[in-house]
């Protein structure tokens, strides 16, 4: 029986979408014949002709492109070849498509997709994880899916949304991650900007988003040998956040660590957290936690690599901390 | 620092207008093209003293010299063309169906105006219209223009253009550049002015490139180019219209460069000292309100009594629009619904 | 009696910086003979023939510029326009700047200026507070002082850093912050990374930065009437972030409110509480509180941007509240 | 998708080189470049099975087919210049300066490389040796090779050059149009060489620039151009000698452009199936090295039997410098300092 990866997932919500809504149409670099560097639109330039295109090496004008086409009714999505890439298309996308509405009352449906997060060897470069980047500007939308199913049904959402939507897809999860079937539409589980309680516990909770989700699963498993029952929160938007299942999940446990694969200063972590203690403090029996990569660009050499970023080991060392504060 | 060109020189793709009486040009469009500066020119007045006056806060940032050179595009814009104008292009503002009430009411902040006091001065438009409301960082809007291309080339829609205009400062930006490569990749019926008034705020053209002539880009893309003389509304007017008419005819993008000077500052806190006195009375420096005033009467299309009935009923207009928006409320914050989403809820 | 404005002090620190260290150049639209849109460089160029440099629309190549220039041991001193228009050299600061001596081992001593935070008129693109944006990415010291003298003495300490600085000049201080002398050197009074307790207080900490700290302590002023005494902390420099002093700080008062201009997720305001809830958690006696700007572009009209941004007013409210807790 | 162009064309501000013969061309010379190319191609072909043996984790990218082209920069610069390869610049990076050794050490993340397993394969340099190191966004070193260049301005250094090379997909990139223009008007004795091998990745040209001759860009700049024959050594070595001895005379900035074929994927994941058969079988197609040879050969300036045992002696370096780094230390996380500051402490 044939299994459908996230990266698959991400492609026939794609597929599904240009179907669906001939608003939508697809602009990136080699996404065309070629199919995507990560084969994420493979076959839809010939399903769809004239509605995959290749675009230049031109992230400013390609974001710019779709604001324009968006303006007009189209419903683009835009692929960054990499999500460290969009650091070129950043001035379009948080001075014009997150602005575009409140200044003038013109909607920017639009969908930056960013291959994001980290895999071993590749570096400074091809591994960023921008998500708290685009969270600080209102007007943004921000999706890290944890799973094929979200990766599928929040793609579709983000196409459908009004407003511009960051779509932080993770590098890591496209070939690791399988499921055997996809949910047949959005919200059949959860509504957009819900959060989902991945594991119920009882000891702590642990919010996570993105590949963190499933370090945080790991964890929580092992800590079971210790007798801990660990609650396991994917954010699933981090822009939305759900604070009301975050502070749900606290009341239940007392004790949060949030673990974000991005630098700490002003991350997710770093927003989960304040938000926690300012809304939920008397929900907390111990100080709220985060763990996050260390303080330098991402590493090359897999074995930095490995330890740059937290990984289900030290998420179990910081919730076995965590427990004994 | 400026380098004063023969109007016809030819660059390397070149099209050179057939003159002053080209195609396009009639009468009545250089009649309308005409009233038109002068609204954008005492509607501009207005607004310099209104800023003198305090009633205005932020910034003023006129297109004094330059009504002409934006006139002409804004004139040859139809219904379902799209329009992105920049810092100078209350003319062409004015000639694509802006108004002197909107104007007023974006700079004064009244919640009645397109922006609703959200944004200000020259950040206006209503996108929903095909008039884009600019972002300040330059270069933006060219690619901007080339999406809304892009879909009414999906929607199957023929013969509409996209408009933009940029200062030579702008061509410095990398955005300016990834949106005409894009252009000219996509073949889009695009047309940029870029209005070389040899100044970008204070700094002169040769801290600002060293090509010895702008057009020289239009190869460099792959586009077609056009040169028009910047404060000559006759010149401009049949330029631009057959660069707008070769866009519309499917000939992709056009890139039109005109020589000009601003007769103002930046803005109306700047008195552009860094001018020289030679420069501004050099053939550049020529009033093209007052060049078309002329013309249009050589011609016999306009005569010296209706241009002045026409100034003093423009003058009268601007004058009690004022007075109407200056009494018109402002936004209320209590009242604002401060939500940047269009689809979530506010405090997402 | 003449005294100096927070603008003259920055045109004086980089006067001293150019006449002492022969490496020191800057670089930026307008600033040659016009002396910059806001005058910070007024003269210098005329004083220092060919150091003071007038740049093309091209924020990218200018922050690449000043990087190469860095590398082969000059220090540059980048001015941007406006804050706002730092977006379009992003990628070269985040990219580049932030990490080439992690990478390299060849440090960036760069500062960019960005002339940054709200006026009345100024609007979504003159207005924008960036610091939280460029203090996630490790590598980049982040400053944001609130008075002249730190102005003066903080733009020496950062073009004598081995790492790039943003500086995060608020514009509405420029001129209506004023003081009668200037400190003979940097460190006088307290060393980089800093924070300085402005106002002492017993029953509540407001941490500030920049603007904010002087509706914080008009703030604290006013509670003065209701027999409150705020204490008021000035961050001065946003990366490194000096948790010892808030900490200590928040011993003493039990309380703690964080405001920052820019928007909430993500800020410095997050960042703060963050650290505060995770290490200083049993030192508050309520839950820590932040106020930052509205989650909308900077709106143009006075009357928005007023009710907008954080005032001494509504900095006030939030003390209201939070003694109440 | 691709446009073969006569070797000689003339862009506008174009300078042809007086051909194989010209100047600075020796025996020496073409001895030098022809065995670096060589040592570029088996280090390549080194790194690849590495790769494919699972050696190397994340990527490797190569130059396979643009050795002619990039040495042909490398062997013209000299110490106290400052170069920023590019990609596909194995080949010029070794000409310039940079080792087997280091390579090696790079790709395979030994601590004991100059970027200590914290950087890899193309992104590795010492820039405190006027060697940069590229950071992956195209378009970004232009203006970092000018700021050097500005720096050595500054110091009064005169005759030395900067250099960097770009794919033709670069040059749609905003930084490479910002870096040019600021170049020219800086008057900086800074060389680009554009390496047109008609992809970007899978992109095929035409969905990359429109202009019928990336040279005409030159003209719009307001820069020297020049083109070179890219497989073929000789002519990039005149070429290139030429335009960087323009620079060093202070002409200002020179772009080269060359077309070529790259002989190999992007990177090693990538069979390069898109490139049509009869493009690889074109004269484009032909592989430099081999041409490079014959063409030595021919000129007697190189045997047959040198060449070969040239080969042997490489590929004995290359074997042996690998085995040696196999068996280096990685990087240990425990001992790494994790600070990304250079005057702060860690966790700043
Ligand atoms: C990317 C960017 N950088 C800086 C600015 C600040 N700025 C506003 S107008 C201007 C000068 C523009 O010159 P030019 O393009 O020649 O137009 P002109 O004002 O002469 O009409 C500058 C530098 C900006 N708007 N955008
Ligand atoms: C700004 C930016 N966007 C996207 C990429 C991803 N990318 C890496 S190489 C490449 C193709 C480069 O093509 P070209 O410049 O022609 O060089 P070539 O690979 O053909 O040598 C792309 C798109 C990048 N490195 N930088
Ligand atoms: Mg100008
Ligand atoms: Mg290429």
């Amino acid at each position: 029986m044939s299994s459908i990866t996230y990266l698959e997932a991400i492609r026939l919500a794609q597929q599904r979408a240009l179907k669906e809504d001939p608003r939508v149409f697809i602009y990136g670099q080699d996404i065309g014949v070629f199919g995507g560097a990560f084969k994420a639109t493979k076959n839809l330039a010939k399903e769809f002709p004239g509605r995959v295109l290749d675009a230049p090496i031109s992230e400013d004008a390609m974001v710019g492109l779709a604001i324009g086409a968006a303006i007009e009714g189209m419903r683009p999505i835009v692929e960054m070849q990499f999500a460290d890439f969009s650091t070129c298309g950043f001035n379009q996308i948080v001075n014009q498509a997150a602005t575009l509405h409140y200044r003038t009352g013109t909607p920017c449906p639009i969908v930056v997709r960013l291959p994001s997060g980290g895999t071993p060897g590749s570096g400074p470069f091809h591994s960023q994880s921008m998500e708290a980047i685009y969270a600080h500007y209102p007007g943004l939308v921000v999706m890290t899916p944890a799973t094929v199913e979200d990766a599928y049904t929040m793609m579709l959402e983000a196409v459908a949304l009004e407003d511009p939507v960051i779509f932080c897809e993770h590098k890591f999860l496209y070939y690791h991650l399988k499921a055997e079937k996809l949910p047949k539409f959005p919200g059949e589980e959860l509504p957009f900007g819900k959060a989902r309680i991945t594991r119920p516990g009882r000891d702590a909770t642990v919010v996570a988003y993105s590949a963190m989700v499933h370090e945080a699963l790991a964890a929580a498993e092992e800590l079971t040998q210790d007798g801990y029952d660990i609650e396991v929160v994917d954010l699933r938007t981090v822009r939305p956040i759900d604070t009301d299942t975050i502070l749900a999940s606290v009341a239940r446990t007392g004790r949060l660590l949030v673990v974000g694969e991005a630098w700490p200063w002003g991350g997710v972590a770093a927003e989960v957290v304040a938000r926690v203690a300012t809304e939920g403090f008397g929900l907390l029996d111990a100080p709220p936690q985060r763990l996050n990569a260390k303080e330098t660009p991402v590493p090359y050499h897999p074995a930095l690599w490995g330890t740059h970023r937290p990984t289900a080991s030290s998420v179990a060392n910081s919730l076995r901390q965590l427990l004994e504060l | 620092m400026t380098k004063p060109k023969s109007a016809k020189t030819k660059g390397s793709q070149e099209k050179s207008s057939t003159g002053a009486t080209a195609g396009v040009l009639t009468a009545e469009l250089a009649r309308r093209a005409y009233r038109t500066m002068l609204e954008a020119r005492l509607l501009e007045e207005k607004l310099a003293a209104l800023y003198r006056s305090g009633k205005i806060v932020g910034g003023v940032f006129l297109g004094r010299g330059q009504e002409a050179l934006s006139v002409s595009l804004g004139v040859h814009l139809r219904r379902g063309d799209i329009y992105a104008p920049l810092i100078r292009d209350q003319a062409g503002r004015l000639a694509f169906g802006d108004t002197i009430l909107d104007t007023l009411r974006t700079y004064l902040g009244s919640s009645l105006g397109s922006m609703r006091g959200r944004d200000g001065n020259i950040h206006r438009g209503r996108p929903s219209e095909g008039y884009h409301a600019m972002i300040s960082h330059l270069g933006a809007m060219v690619s901007t223009v080339c999406g809304s291309l892009v879909a009414k080339r999906f929607r199957g829609e023929k013969g509409t253009v996209g408009a933009t205009c940029i200062g030579e400062g702008g061509t410095s930006t990398g955005s300016f550049h990834e949106g005409m490569n894009m252009a000219a990749v996509e073949k889009l019926p695009l047309v940029v002015v870029v209005a070389n008034n040899q100044y970008s705020y204070s700094t002169p053209n040769d801290r600002q490139f060293a090509c010895s002539d702008l057009l020289a880009k239009a190869a460099g893309y792959g586009v077609q180019g056009h040169r028009a003389v910047g404060n000559d509304l006759v010149d401009c007017l049949s330029v631009i219209g057959e660069a707008v008419a070769a866009a519309r005819r499917g000939e992709g993008p056009q890139l039109v460069v005109a020589d000009l000077l601003r007769l103002v500052g930046h803005g109306e806190h700047d008195d552009a000292s860094y001018i020289p006195e030679a420069l501004k009375k050099s053939p550049l420096g020529r009033d093209c309100l007052e060049l078309a005033k002329q013309s249009l009467v050589e011609r016999e299309w306009l005569s010296e009594e209706e241009a002045a009935s026409w100034h003093k009923a423009v003058e009268k207009d601007v004058e009690e629009t004022a007075s109407k928006v200056l009494r018109e409320p402002a936004p209320d914050p209590t009242e604002e619904d401060w939500n940047a989403f269009a689809s979530l809820g506010r405090n997402h």
